[in-house]
């Protein structure tokens, strides 16, 4: 026991309401030079038990019973100057989201010797030279002159590995990760978790690290815990828990990761209909350019869309691919008639649709429907799933009284939702069941397009796969045309007949799902492909390899395309660096 | 950041003009003319007829207001009505005393309510917190004429330590002055002050809550670092311009405390003027007004530009 | 009541001429002032010739209308701290004693012809302007006759329409002729009005004087500093180095500011600001009694004021006595709704005294058939005690049935707006030197101040020939017919008479009241002086 | 540091009682202060000015001699109902207009935006003598004089809560399917900002009690008799120097009253907080 960096013993953590323990009587320990993976759905607890490590709790918890232990000390009980001294030097925090965990109006040197600065561990000089050379052992582009900038002059990636390198300041006995990766695009998220593995390796630090994300988790962890409801349900080494898992949900677990990687046999291209060539498509972009600003002969200041064309027909899901910056969200309002383009045309079954929603009729707005990525946003929090499903009906079929009721209920049946589900708020939905509400507002409108704009990026692993499942049985039912934005590859690999890869606004490829997934010819594509996150060791070096390889004809590229694109770049053109 | 500055200074001119044109209408519409009211109970007909003449009234309304505009334009403030001395030399007086009590206040109240504001956050929900909020809300709450009224009644009539009028005379000594102007600054201090730190602790509590902050903590940073450093830099903007509120009320809304001291500012003259129905006055004083709110509020911005990196204000400084 | 006009009418016609009007100016004049009331309110005479007095120092006066009207201009003049500047600065040909009688100043004596219309002024001689030029006639002459001028918009125009004109006769004599008789002349030229300034100044920006003091700072609304002019006329005078005037407009704030000893002199003190002077150690309330009054008048050319049972129903709804108690805190006397005042030896004593009276009240508004109609008043902070007396009176009313609301007006605008305008409104009015003065000037036809718009050709022609008449019993006679109309008019409701009530430091010395205004009426600030 | 909920619930559940009481009671007298006053609020009780406090006559008599709990309890009705109207139409003005110009956006926003940084640019006090001197000191012109300068106010919360929304999702749906703006404000967008608006509707009325009172202490407040609590501090502030307290409990209501409003506000604010982070 006195050997583990961290112990924690039978800890039940409550909310002061009263109510369910967030967690419930969870032991787990880390050893030296180990990396533990918690894993688990939002709401297991698992950022709670990690926090708990820094002898932290949010407010509104309080500890019911328990102990946590780090290096022999009782973090639960100990003093604050203790908890202050320990804190950042013995025991680091990486947070989930970068941007927030910095402050916006501190310089990064400044913030990441702050460290130093605090402990009173060493002369500022030195804390610097630390922090630089970490910088450069994360592959930080020009080490001793980027933590000059502010947090909003790096990008993403790069912002999640100065918190990184903030984390291992004092090379600390622990580092508690908190979902490190899983704000990021997945081309990112492989230079971080490499980072990440490279930094902890180096300073044979032990790692606490949260994730919801099993495939990430693999590359990294030695053991594994998978954590439900507050509770730990099973506990193994990482070989273990992937390759033979036992209880029953860490199987769905490992089983929806499965799903999730890029099968070149998918299903997506089997159930193609084919049609007639003679017929026009049910909708049809050309040649679209779209962005902000003043336009000017048809270019606007900012373009964030650029010559984009696509073809959509009945009971055909399209996949549109891209990072975020890539201008897919554009392609999604663009066609709902909710950011009118500055040049090129829509049609939809060969009639020319207008450009903003106000010059469409009734009939062309009720046909096609946007679905958006934040069922919370997207779902007004004040009013009833029935009120919601309830207003679509009324609106475009004057559908009123118990008419309205039944047809709510065939609704929620048609979303797999129980009938009362009508009088819920929002609020008291879970994220699955919010998106499946999202999806049954569109339908409601009885549209013949739909368009789902990254409705599973914000859902978990086994939660995202059912949503999947559900718009493609809702396509085979009811003939819908779907265009289907995402990032994740392997979503889409299962899904879609078609898809189309966007970068900076531009199609890069475009093709069969299958053609274009099992051999992509343009570099980005592969590295998109090689970058999915797969549940299997060496996966993650794999990717970096295939990513430095591809690196200098993205460059190229990239370049080329930051120059026409303007400002959608600004992120990444420092990756070149001054 | 220079065409920022270019554009505000435009709007505020633009501003200043309106309102101009709004303060010449509401005189227009006022009740009673400069003559008529000047006679007061002795006006007749003929008095009147004869004192419009001489002040120049008989002429039409917009060619007054073009003729002020002019004068103002050229840098003339124009000439009191009633008095007819020139407006500048009228509110040089003035301007000093509201100057002066707005400069004091400001320099005594501001540190004050930040420091409280401050250590407030840092206790925020403690006993403390929660006792010296109530009293800051308290006093908040409290209308400035009981706060003056009171203080004249403790300190000048009970006590004799003060004087009950803030009268300074010329060429009075700094003993004198600041006598004099101990009671009002007081009052305006425990108004101005209670205003300032609850807004402080409101946005320094608010921005405890912030990721960051939760960061920081994680990384051991002592809390008066926290509130102290990485709280205030954020707070920067927000709390400059509820500075700036306050100091454009000291210089523009403290009729009561100036009424209750006998202190001749500007907001006095004002009202004086108003109901003098002494237009050029009027028009100087609402103009010097609006300019001290629009200035103040510019220099808050222009603070608040200057504390946020993300803002053009920073990347054209690190340019130079 | 009839009886009494009718008898006023057969008497109309006095004789004229008769008598010595040098003796008899006495009873020309109010007559009512004597300093007893002084005595009876406890405070020491201020001043009392037995003390020598002590030249230097400096006194502060508090005023109590903050203006940036202030002006050196005597035909502007409004206010009482305007009056104090113009008599610190300029002198005057004659100046009121305590008892009211023209004394000489300028004007060492003067002499009217047998029926009053031209009278001779002997001028002192070798009185200097602050300039360092010699006054001469043509300075004084220009002094009162530029009141006539149209450029100049004097409150005085009306006062001095009846001199046809003012010019020398030899070295030392003024020579000023009238329109008509007016045997109170010399009171007349006294006021503050007739400053003598130099030929043909209109400009007052920077005053050049003959009085007491020169100018040394004025900036308008904010202070007034004066210091002694050393070419004074009178040996030894003024007292004082310097004097300064400045604004506290809250009533509380100046009685603090008296009794902190910030200020040595406050004009006009309030409610309990009263009670704590006369407590305190170091300052002493200043009563000098006078027939200032606050009053409700009616404008009778318009409805409903036009109905004079409604108009006398009032008069019996206001309690005079709590008045005078309560919001006078007793520094007044009861009026009878006529603005003679009780000690005059004109004062008509026959006429009842009109009190609270609901039964009377009552009768005289079911005779005017108003019902439940709203009846307005308007008062305004701008006339003292105006506000309290209406709400005395609005209470009265609802009592008696009157449904009376009052609309409390702003000041500024009161004296262009509303009085004269509103069918029932307060108005005030200082005493004037003598009651045939005010009578002209507030119940002639058409006369500016006759807010009442109230008309009677018994009352015109009495007004004027008691400006001529010279015996007492004859004028007597005429004053009480014209206190009758006035009373039986129901023009005007006149509960009290105010006093007028300063603050004074006990240091100050030297003052006495003057029955025409505050602090010894406004003119004062050559004889007093700061104990040693 | 951060900890702080389990401190902060019995402070909060004691302020928020007390500014509940607070409120309740000055509603209640304002609802039933004809019926509980103890006299006629304009008949003289007593011939002393600033009476002492007596039997029957509680807080003692005012500068006329009126029972002054009669007439602060008269008041209150009066300083309330003004306030509250005021604050009533200064919300509908400012929440249409600021809620209108959020989503509309453009020349709407603009126009609408710079009246009110006009109307906030100048002193209200100020502004307050010059339109009563302009129009007279009546009820109807105090209330709507105070309605119009923090509808300024208002605007720019409204529209700053409004701003933040109509980016938001839900909004895109119901325009995208072609609701009129008159659903989108009303069903959509007003149910999110109701809250904030509640809040800012009590301190609001702190604020338009205050001003009013300084206005009334100027002396442009209601007609007498009627008095509103700042017109009362007016009417007697001159005994205050002879030691009578009858200036002392209007004032004392005022800052109270003021005080229950922005201690309830915080104390929501507080719970919801509480509950988020629950």
């Amino acid at each position: 026991m006195t050997s583990s960096v961290l112990n924690i013993q039978d800890l039940v953590v409550e909310p002061m309401a009263g109510g369910r323990p967030v967690v419930d009587g969870i032991s787990i320990s880390v050893e030296r030079g180990e990396v533990l993976a918690l894993i688990g759905a939002s709401g297991s607890g698992k950022t709670t038990l990690a926090l708990a490590a820094l002898g932290h709790l949010r407010p509104g918890l309080r500890v019911q019973n328990g102990s946590v232990t780090l290096d022999g000390t009782e973090m639960l009980r100990a003093a604050p100057r203790m908890l202050r001294s320990l804190r950042g030097r013995a025991i680091a925090y990486i947070a989930q989201s970068a941007a927030a965990a910095f402050n916006p109006r501190m310089r990064l040197d400044a913030q990441i010797t702050e460290v130093s600065r605090v402990h009173r561990s060493r002369s500022h000089k030195e804390a610097i030279q630390t922090a630089h050379r970490l910088y450069g052992r994360l592959d930080l582009p020009n080490p001793d002159l980027v933590g000059s900038r502010f947090p909003h002059q790096v990008s993403g990636g790069q912002l999640q590995r100065f918190m990184i390198a903030m984390g291992l300041q004092e090379s600390p006995l622990l580092l508690v990760c908190d979902e490190p990766t899983s704000a990021l695009d997945v081309t990112t998220q492989v230079e971080v978790l490499r980072a990440l593995k490279q930094g902890i390796a180096d300073n044979n630090t032990a790692a606490l690290f949260v994730s919801h994300d099993l495939a990430v988790v693999s590359q990294i962890a030695t053991k594994i815990a998978v954590l439900r409801s507050g509770r730990m349900i099973e506990f193994g080494t990482a070989r273990d828990i992937l390759e033979s898992p036992k209880d029953a949900y860490t199987k769905e677990l490992v089983a929806a990761s499965k799903h999730m990687t890029i099968s070149p046999t998918s299903r997506g291209g089997s159930v193609a209909p084919a049609p007639g060539p003679e017929k026009a498509p049910l909708l049809a972009v050309q040649k679209v350019v779209a962005g902000f600003g003043k336009v000017t002969d048809g270019s606007p200041s900012v373009t964030t869309l650029n010559d984009i064309s696509l073809n959509l027909r009945k009971g055909e899901i399209v996949a549109v691919i891209g990072e975020s910056g890539s201008g897919k969200s554009t392609l999604a309002r663009v066609i709902a008639g909710l950011h009118p383009a500055a040049r090129g045309e829509i049609y939809m079954d060969g009639k020319r649709l207008a450009g903003s929603v106000e010059n469409r009729t009734v009939s062309e707005r009720r046909r096609i429907q946007l679905v958006f990525q934040s069922a919370d946003t997207a779902l007004n929090q004040k009013h009833s799933v029935g009120r919601i499903l309830g207003r679509v009906l009324k609106f475009f079929h004057g559908t009123s009284g118990s008419a309205r009721e039944t047809r709510v209920a065939e609704l929620l049946k048609m979303v797999q939702l129980p009938p009362e589900y009508a009088n819920r708020l929002p609020s008291q939905l879970s994220g699955g069941e919010k998106q499946r509400v999202n999806l049954a507002r569109a339908l409601a409108a009885e549209p013949e397009v739909l368009i789902c704009d990254e409705i599973t990026s914000a859902l978990d692993t086994i939660v995202a796969e059912s949503i999947i499942r559900l718009v493609e049985s809702l396509s085979k039912e009811l003939g819908l045309g779907i265009i289907f934005i995402s990032h994740d590859l392997a979503t889409v690999s299962a899904l879609a007949q078609e898809v189309t890869v966007l970068r900076h606004g531009r199609i890069v490829e475009s093709g069969s799902t299958q053609a274009v997934l099992s051999a992509p010819q343009n570099p980005y594509t592969q590295l998109l492909v090689s970058s999915v996150p797969q549940a299997r060791p060496g996966w993650l070096e794999e990717a970096v390899a295939t990513r430095n390889r591809l690196r200098h004809a993205l460059e190229a590229d990239r370049s080329s395309q930051a120059l026409a694109s303007d400002g959608v770049g600004n992120a990444l053109a420092i990756t070149t660096g001054p | 950041m220079l065409s920022f500055i270019l554009k505000r200074v435009l709007q505020t001119i633009v501003l200043l003009l309106a309102v101009s044109i709004l303060v010449f209408i509401g005189c227009e519409i006022l009740p009673g003319d400069v003559a008529q009211v000047a006679l007061g109970q002795f006006a007749t007909e003929d008095n009147v007829r004869a004192l419009r003449l001489e002040l120049g009234l008989d002429r039409p309304a917009y060619e007054r207001y073009l003729s002020w505009l002019v004068g103002i334009l050229q840098g003339d403030w124009g000439q009191s009505i009633t008095t007819k001395t020139p407006v500048a030399t009228m509110l040089s007086e003035r301007l000093w005393n509201t100057g002066l009590l707005a400069l004091v206040t400001t320099v005594v109240a501001v540190p004050l309510a930040l420091v409280l504001g401050l250590l407030m956050a840092v206790g925020a929900g403690r006993t403390w917190d929660r006792s010296a909020s109530i009293v800051v809300l308290g006093l908040s709450a409290t209308p400035e004429f009981l706060i003056g009224s009171l203080a004249v009644l403790l300190f000048a009539v009970q006590l004799r330590w003060l004087p009950a009028v803030a009268y300074l005379s010329p060429g009075s000594g700094f003993s004198q002055t600041a006598r004099a102007l101990f009671l009002p600054v007081l009052t305006l201090v425990i108004v101005v002050t209670a205003q300032i730190a609850r807004m402080t602790r409101a946005i320094i509590a608010n921005l405890l809550t912030q990721p960051f902050v939760e960061m920081a903590v994680l990384k051991g940073v002592p809390s008066r670092r926290i509130v102290g450093v990485h709280a205030l830099i954020n707070a920067v903007g927000p709390l400059a311009n509820i500075v700036a509120l306050n100091i454009a009320y000291l210089v523009s809304g403290v009729v009561v405390v100036e009424t209750i001291f006998a202190y001749p500012g500007l907001a006095g003259l004002m009202i004086n003027a108003v109901q003098a129905r002494d237009l050029p006055v009027v028009q100087a004083c609402a103009l010097i007004f609006c300019a001290t709110y629009v200035i103040m509020i510019l220099v808050a911005d222009i603070l608040a530009h200057l504390y946020d990196p993300r803002s053009n204000a920073q990347a054209a400084m690190e340019k130079l | 009541m009839s009886d009494e006009t009718d008898k006023a009418k057969q008497n109309g016609h006095a004789e004229t001429g008769a008598g010595l009007p040098h003796v008899s100016r006495r009873m020309f004049n109010m007559g009512l002032l004597s300093s007893s009331m002084i005595a009876a309110s406890g405070l020491p005479i201020i001043g009392s010739a037995l003390a020598a007095p002590t030249r230097g120092g400096t006194v502060r006066l508090a005023a109590n209308q903050q203006s940036t009207n202030d002006t050196f201009d005597s035909a502007k003049y409004v206010k009482g701290d305007d009056y104090i500047r113009g008599t610190s600065v300029f002198s005057y040909l004659t100046r009121l004693d305590e008892q009211g009688n023209p004394q000489p100043e300028v004007a060492r004596s003067w002499e009217p012809n047998e029926n009053a219309t031209r009278w001779a002024f002997k001028i002192r001689p070798g009185i200097m302007f602050s300039d360092g030029t010699k006054l001469s006639i043509d300075d004084i002459a220009f002094s009162i006759l530029r009141h006539k001028e149209e450029k100049v918009a004097s409150s005085a125009k009306q006062l001095v329409g009846n001199i046809k004109s003012v010019a020398a006769d030899g070295p030392d004599t003024m020579v000023i002729e009238l329109e008509t008789p007016d045997v109170d002349l010399p009171v007349l030229v006294g006021i503050f009005q007739f400053a003598i300034v130099k030929k043909g100044t209109y400009d007052f920006a920077k005053p050049i004087g003959t009085g007491p003091f020169v100018v040394k700072e004025f900036q308008p609304g904010i202070r007034t500093v004066l210091v002694r002019n050393p070419t004074y006329w009178k040996e030894g005078r003024p007292y004082i180095d310097q004097f300064e005037i400045f604004f506290i407009p809250d009533a509380a704030a100046r009685a603090n500011a008296l009794l902190s000893g910030d200020v040595d002199m406050i004009i006009e003190l309030r409610g309990s600001g009263i009670e704590e002077v006369a407590k305190s150690s170091n300052a002493s309330v200043f009563v000098t009694p006078s027939t200032r009054y606050t009053a409700i008048q009616a404008a009778v050319d318009r409805a409903p004021s036009n109905n004079q049972d409604l108009n006398l129903a009032l008069a019996y709804l206001v309690d005079r006595k709590r008045v005078l108690d309560t919001v006078l805190r007793g520094y007044g006397t009861i009026a009878n709704d006529h603005p003679i005042g009780p000690k005059s030896p004109y004062f008509n004593s026959a006429l009842p005294q009109r009190t609270l009276d609901t039964d009377k009240a009552k009768f005289h508004l079911q005779k005017s058939g108003v019902g439940q109609a709203k009846i307005e008043v308007s008062v305004s902070d701008g006339v003292l005690y105006s506000v309290d007396i209406g709400q005395l009176m609005q209470r009265e009313a609802s009592r008696a049935g009157l449904n009376l609301e009052l609309r409390r007006e702003p000041a500024d605008s009161y004296w262009s707006a509303v009085a004269g305008k509103r069918p029932y409104f307060a108005t005030n009015f200082h005493p004037r030197p003598t009651y045939n003065m005010l009578l002209n000037l507030a119940w002639r036809k058409g006369a500016v101040w006759n807010f009442s718009h109230y008309e009677n050709d018994n009352l015109e022609k009495l007004i004027i020939d008691s400006r001529a008449t010279l015996d007492p019993a004859k004028r007597k006679q005429q004053y009480d017919e014209i206190q009758a109309i006035i009373y039986n008019s129901g023009a005007m409701v006149l509960p009290c008479f105010l006093n007028y009530v300063d603050g004074v430091s006990n240091k100050i010395k030297g003052l006495t009241p003057i029955p025409v205004g505050s602090l010894g009426g406004f003119n004062f600030t050559d004889r007093i002086w700061l104990e040693g | 540091m951060l900890n702080v909920a389990a401190v902060q619930r019995r402070g909060i559940r004691l302020t928020l009682w007390f500014s509940i009481l607070i409120i309740g009671i000055c509603a209640l007298v304002a609802i039933f202060g004809p019926w509980i006053v103890p006299h006629d609020p304009t008949e003289f009780v007593t011939d002393e000015p600033f009476g002492r406090p007596q039997v029957g006559i509680w807080l003692g008599s005012d500068y006329l001699g009126r029972d002054l709990l009669s007439r602060l309890i008269d008041g209150t009705r009066t300083t309330l109902v003004m306030a509250l109207v005021a604050t009533v139409l200064a919300h509908l003005l400012g929440d249409c207009l600021g809620l209108l110009a959020a989503l509309r956006g453009g020349w709407v926003d603009a126009v609408i935006s710079r009246i009110a940084d006009l109307i906030l640019s100048l002193p209200k006090i100020i502004v307050g003598l010059v339109i009563v001197a302009a129009l007279g000191s009546s009820v109807l012109v105090i209330v709507m004089l105070a309605a119009v300068v923090y509808a300024a106010g208002v605007f720019r919360i409204a529209r700053a809560l409004g701003s933040d929304l109509v980016g938001m999702d839900f909004i895109k749906v119901a325009k995208s399917r072609g609701e009129g703006p008159g659903w989108i404000l009303f069903s959509e967008i007003f149910p999110h900002v109701a809250q904030p608006l509640a809040a800012d509707f009590a301190i609001r009325m702190s604020f338009a009690i205050l001003f009013m009172s300084s206005l009334s202490f100027l002396g442009l407040g209601v007609q007498p008799p009627l008095a509103d609590w700042g017109g009362l501090v007016r009417e007697n502030l001159g005994g205050l120097a002879g030691g009578s307290l009858a200036p002392i409990f209007p004032a004392m209501a005022i800052a109270v009253t003021s005080i229950a409003l922005n201690l309830l506000v915080d104390n929501i604010g507080e719970q919801q907080l509480q509950k988020k982070g629950a």
